[in-house]
């Protein structure tokens, strides 16, 4: 694997595990633009943007893994990111008035879903190497 | 390979001094059972009930279903690698306490569990409705783990459907279903005038809490693989998912699957049936691309000139199975896809996450969006509140008297991506 | 006691006139007019007209949903059970008013609602979700046909009967899915679908993966040096403060501006309503989407004769195929009118 | 949008970044863009530099517009 990795996420629970990455204090919609973004400027997506079995308005918590490009290339806009990132984005789109946020949960519950969260991007995580089980 | 199944009708559950089926009812020693699951120190308390067809019962959270089997005969016992030995499995005897179910319950990941109506509209969508439940209520210890929690859970209920399975081994059945496979030579001369064909079955592997155990091995760490079909109703494929209650592919259907059984009756008819490639749904892209190639590779090998292709869970596996679908038919073979509907309440959304030209075959188990109204039950196993935080309800999902309102997302099995029943969808 | 019936028409069936008549205001007269008096005779005695709504098409395309909002009043002082639509065959603006009054009366009426259109009105992409739309020829002449197979289909409506498949009721597919319980089990489906597939044998897929369709490519522009060339963008620039309050994603509208006079267009005068991409560099240069800069360079070469006085904009980003598709027709109607002879195209 | 354009009797060439969704929308006459937050520009480039960039699409695009297509067209360098 060639360039840098990052994980963008509204997800606080990464922190401090994670050795790469780009927080982003806001909802997931907001999370997915931001990816959006990078994918238009020539980022490719490394995780699934829909992973997760729940719906926009049944997870507050977003995150994605991205190669960041090594130049300013770009005419090389990853079709597949792409495609991948539009589609969740119109996915949400379609019911942004009842998106979950953070902050509305009970904490405990919230915590429950920014732990399943985590638990979907480990793999990736660790096969990037941007995660630490001890902490960074 | 052969492995005749003998089954054995359960028609009735009673709580008996002694686990035995007599006259088509199954008899359960509960203190037995209770004290052999409270020797895990995982946890603090276990209950069991028994819910049957008809009653006016509701369970949930539900995590998995399991149907009660052990092996009788022949190499390996009953879900290898998880409670027998990881021996190869897929022949010989195995003993099926058909009509009867394990289920398990407690709040893991409290929103990605189901639920079970014994009677009522709910019913009609689910098919554990209609099976003999003994319902196991697992409590943690106090701070445990979740995928302690998980896995505390998930062995519970396969040794539960072992035990109960191996208190009945000398029953005679009420049926004998005989399933052969041939070696791979000889399958692959077997019907030379009929198509050869295989099914490519994915399996829910996002992460942990999202997986599905082959032969105890986490399938997401693992390259697509053959499997003989025999395996899996011996066990070999586990669920341990958390995940979406209604297109969970629980461990009873993995047992039964309705796909495999469907091929078989088929077979040496319409096609020639040589086997089961088993692929996973990750949530890294190198991955799917990985394991899509891999999969389609292994189809080439086989000379095969069909797949059919069964999905698990929705959204990011959307992508697996269209990925699967072109890659196979741009290497020449015949696909039919097996999946469900995300299309919204009202129907009008976009069901699925990816789609591709090449998809012109697709059955569908239903629309998992249709909003359902759940009145109440006279008796609730587990925690009624779990409505208000389940996938598919919403805050407000359980109202004061009992009802619930839910998406049938909510229900479990009740869109089975393995076809397991009879609701579809059509466009009007 | 028969059902109360509400009928929509416009300017031109109800005889008030034709295109010169097009900004009729809207109105509604007791009993039936025009076709209506079919509609009254199809319907029997189950149910009956009791008033017919009038709108010009052009004053309903200027606001629709000012429009939509005035006829929604008037016809709900009548108090109906139901409400007729056209039917409006291939007349563009006339099938948007409809599909608009029936989209406007099923979410604040809740009422039945049965339109007729031919299926490449615009108003049948934008509104078959809406309501049910009975294919009709794609003029007057089909009024025979049509007229019979709405009131049927109004009729089970009205009556709470099922519905059938839109191939056994005669009304265009509506793009929603509804579950059912079939004979056999979803996997034994499957297989027989896999069987026939590997036959050669015909079968019908239970979800039709979305398909895209084609147009033959026009004959090219020989004649450069004369022609005008219009730019027509998906990328939202608009003059800056977006005076039309076009939407930054799944737009309801479209902007039409002139150019008259701009040989660049900078941060200062325009920017983009896009919300579907980073509008940093969009908004620094808006040549950057629009090349009205080298348009005009062009221009005064006489590489080609005139850069059109009016550009066309909108959002591209999660906007619904339909709606894509009616800005579409209607910008090339206009730009037709207005005598361009090619278009560039901009998109993000 | 660009569809309907043509169906109109319009010559339309598509100038867009991403040219396979081009392709979806069906589009006769595509002309590939920079990227996708500017398509007929580069703020990476100074400007005099960027227009001659954004010269160059336009006239590929006049050029594809005189050309006879009688399938979808990818017009590159």
């Amino acid at each position: 694997m060639s360039g840098r990795v990052v994980l963008v996420t509204n997800n606080p629970r990464y922190l401090s595990n994670v050795t790469s990455i780009d927080f982003i204090d806001g909802s997931s919609w907001d999370v997915l633009v931001k990816v959006r973004d990078m994918v238009h400027g020539g980022c490719k997506l490394l995780s699934h943007p829909l992973y997760g079995n729940l719906r926009p308005y049944q997870q507050p918590f977003r995150s994605a893994i991205l190669s960041l490009k090594s130049d300013n290339d770009y005419s090389r806009v990853d079709e597949y990111s792409l495609t991948l990132i539009e589609h969740a984005l119109s996915v949400y789109r379609s019911c942004l008035d009842r998106l979950l946020l953070r902050g509305v949960l009970p904490p405990a519950t919230e915590e429950d879903y920014a732990f399943m969260d985590m638990e979907l991007m480990k793999q990736t995580l660790l096969q990037y190497d941007i995660f630490s089980e001890k902490g960074v | 390979m052969k492995l005749e199944l003998h089954k054995v009708k359960v028609s009735k559950l009673a709580w008996g001094d002694k686990t035995a089926v007599r006259d088509g009812v199954l008899f359960v020693n509960k203190e037995e059972l209770v004290s052999m699951l409270s020797e895990d120190e995982r946890l603090a308390k276990v209950d069991v009930e028994l819910a049957m067809p008809g009653e006016s019962v509701r369970i949930l959270p539900v995590k998995d279903v399991i149907e009660p089997r052990c092996k009788i005969e022949g190499k390996g016992g009953i879900f290898p690698g998880m409670v027998s030995d990881v021996e190869t499995v897929g022949e010989g005897k195995t003993l099926v306490l058909e009509g009867a179910a394990v289920v398990t319950t407690g709040k893991i990941v409290r929103f990605q569990e189901g639920i079970i109506d014994m009677s009522g509209p709910g019913a009609d969508y689910c098919p554990y409705s209609q099976t003999n439940n003994v319902v196991l209520l697992l409590d943690p210890v106090v701070d445990l783990e979740k995928h302690d929690h998980e896995a505390a859970c998930r062995l519970a209920g396969l040794k539960t459907a072992a035990y109960l399975a191996e208190c009945c081994r000398d029953c005679e059945p009420d049926r004998v279903d005989v399933y052969e496979t041939l070696s791979f030579r000889e399958s692959m001369h077997a019907y030379p005038d009929l198509p050869k064909v295989a099914y490519l079955y994915m399996l829910q592997s996002q992460g942990l809490l999202h997986d599905t155990w082959v032969y105890g091995v986490d399938a997401k760490k693992s390259l697509p693989t053959l499997i003989s079909p025999t395996e899996v109703m011996d066990g070999a494929i586990v669920s341990g998912n958390c995940v979406s209650a209604c297109d969970k592919n629980n461990t009873y259907v993995h047992l039964n699957n309705p796909i495999i059984n469907s091929m078989y009756e088929h077979h040496g008819k319409d096609f020639n049936f040589v086997g089961c490639i088993i692929t996973n749904e990750n949530v890294t892209l190198a991955d799917k691309k990985r394991s899509s190639s891999y999969s389609i590779k292994l189809a080439s090998m086989m000379g095969l000139d069909g797949l059919l292709i069964s999905e698990e869970g929705f959204g990011n596996p959307d992508a697996d199975l269209i990925m699967n679908c072109w890659k196979a038919e741009r290497a020449g073979m015949k696909t039919t896809l097996l999946t469900d509907e995300y299309a919204g309440q009202d129907g009008a959304s976009q069901s699925l996450a990816d789609s591709c030209p090449e998809g012109d075959a697709c059955v569908t188990a239903g629309n998992a969006n249709e909003v359902i109204t759940l009145p109440p039950m006279e008796k609730v196993l587990g925690y009624p509140d779990e409505a208000n935080i389940i996938a598919g309800g919403w805050d407000g999902s359980l109202a004061s008297d009992g009802t619930i309102t839910v998406e049938l997302q909510a229900i479990i099995g009740s869109t089975c991506e393995l076809g397991f029943t009879k609701l579809g969808a059509y466009t009007i | 006691m028969s059902y109360r019936v509400v009928h929509y028409i416009n300017q031109f069936f109800a005889g008030i006139g034709g295109e010169e008549k097009a900004d009729h205001k809207p109105e509604i007269r007791e009993g039936v007019v025009g076709p209506g008096m079919a509609l009254n005779n199809a319907l029997g005695d189950e149910a009956e007209i009791v008033a017919t709504a009038i709108c010009g098409d052009t004053y309903f395309a200027t606001d629709i949903e000012k429009a939509a909002v005035e006829v929604l009043e008037m016809i709900r002082k009548y108090n109906p059970d139901a409400v007729v639509l056209g039917p409006a065959f291939n007349a563009g603006r006339y099938g948007s008013a409809c599909g608009a009054m029936g989209d406007a009366i099923a979410t604040e009426l809740g009422i039945p609602v049965v339109s007729g259109m031919y299926p490449e009105n615009p108003g049948v992409e934008m509104y078959r979700k809406s309501m049910y739309i009975i294919e009709t020829p794609d003029s007057a002449r089909g009024m025979g046909k049509a007229v019979p197979a709405m009131a049927k289909m109004l009729l089970k409506l009205l009556k709470g009967e099922k519905t059938g498949l839109p191939s056994e009721e005669g009304y265009i597919e509506r793009g929603i899915r509804i579950n059912k319980f079939y004979e056999k089990l979803a996997a034994e489906r499957c297989v027989d679908m896999f069987v026939s597939k590997l036959k050669g044998e015909p079968f019908v897929t239970e979800y039709p993966m979305p398909v895209f369709d084609r147009v033959e490519p026009n004959l090219p522009v020989t004649d450069m040096k004369n022609a005008t060339v219009a730019i027509v963008t998906s990328g939202g620039i608009c003059p800056k403060g977006n005076p039309d309050h076009i939407e930054a994603s799944s737009a309801s509208k479209y902007g039409e501006y002139s150019i008259e006079g701009y040989d660049d267009l900078t941060s200062a005068d325009h920017c983009t309503a896009h919300g579907g991409y980073d509008a940093t560099y969009a908004d620094d240069d808006p040549d950057r989407v629009l090349p009205v800069d080298v348009m005009r360079e062009m221009e005064k070469e006489g590489v080609f004769k005139k850069l059109h006085n009016k550009f066309y904009t909108t959002v591209g980003n999660g906007t619904a195929v339909a709606s894509a598709k009616k800005f579409g027709a209607a910008i090339a109607d206009k730009l037709k009118a207005d005598g361009v002879d090619a278009v560039i195209l901009t998109s993000t | 949008m660009v569809k309907e354009i043509e169906r109109a009797g319009l010559p339309v060439v598509h100038v867009c970044t991403i040219v396979p969704i081009s392709l979806t929308v069906g589009a006769n006459r595509i002309v590939p863009a920079i990227a996708i937050p500017h398509p007929l520009g580069d703020p990476t480039k100074p400007f005099e530099e960027e227009k001659a960039i954004r010269r160059h699409l336009v006239e590929k695009a006049l050029k594809a517009l005189q050309t006879p297509v009688t399938e979808q067209t990818v017009f590159n360098d």
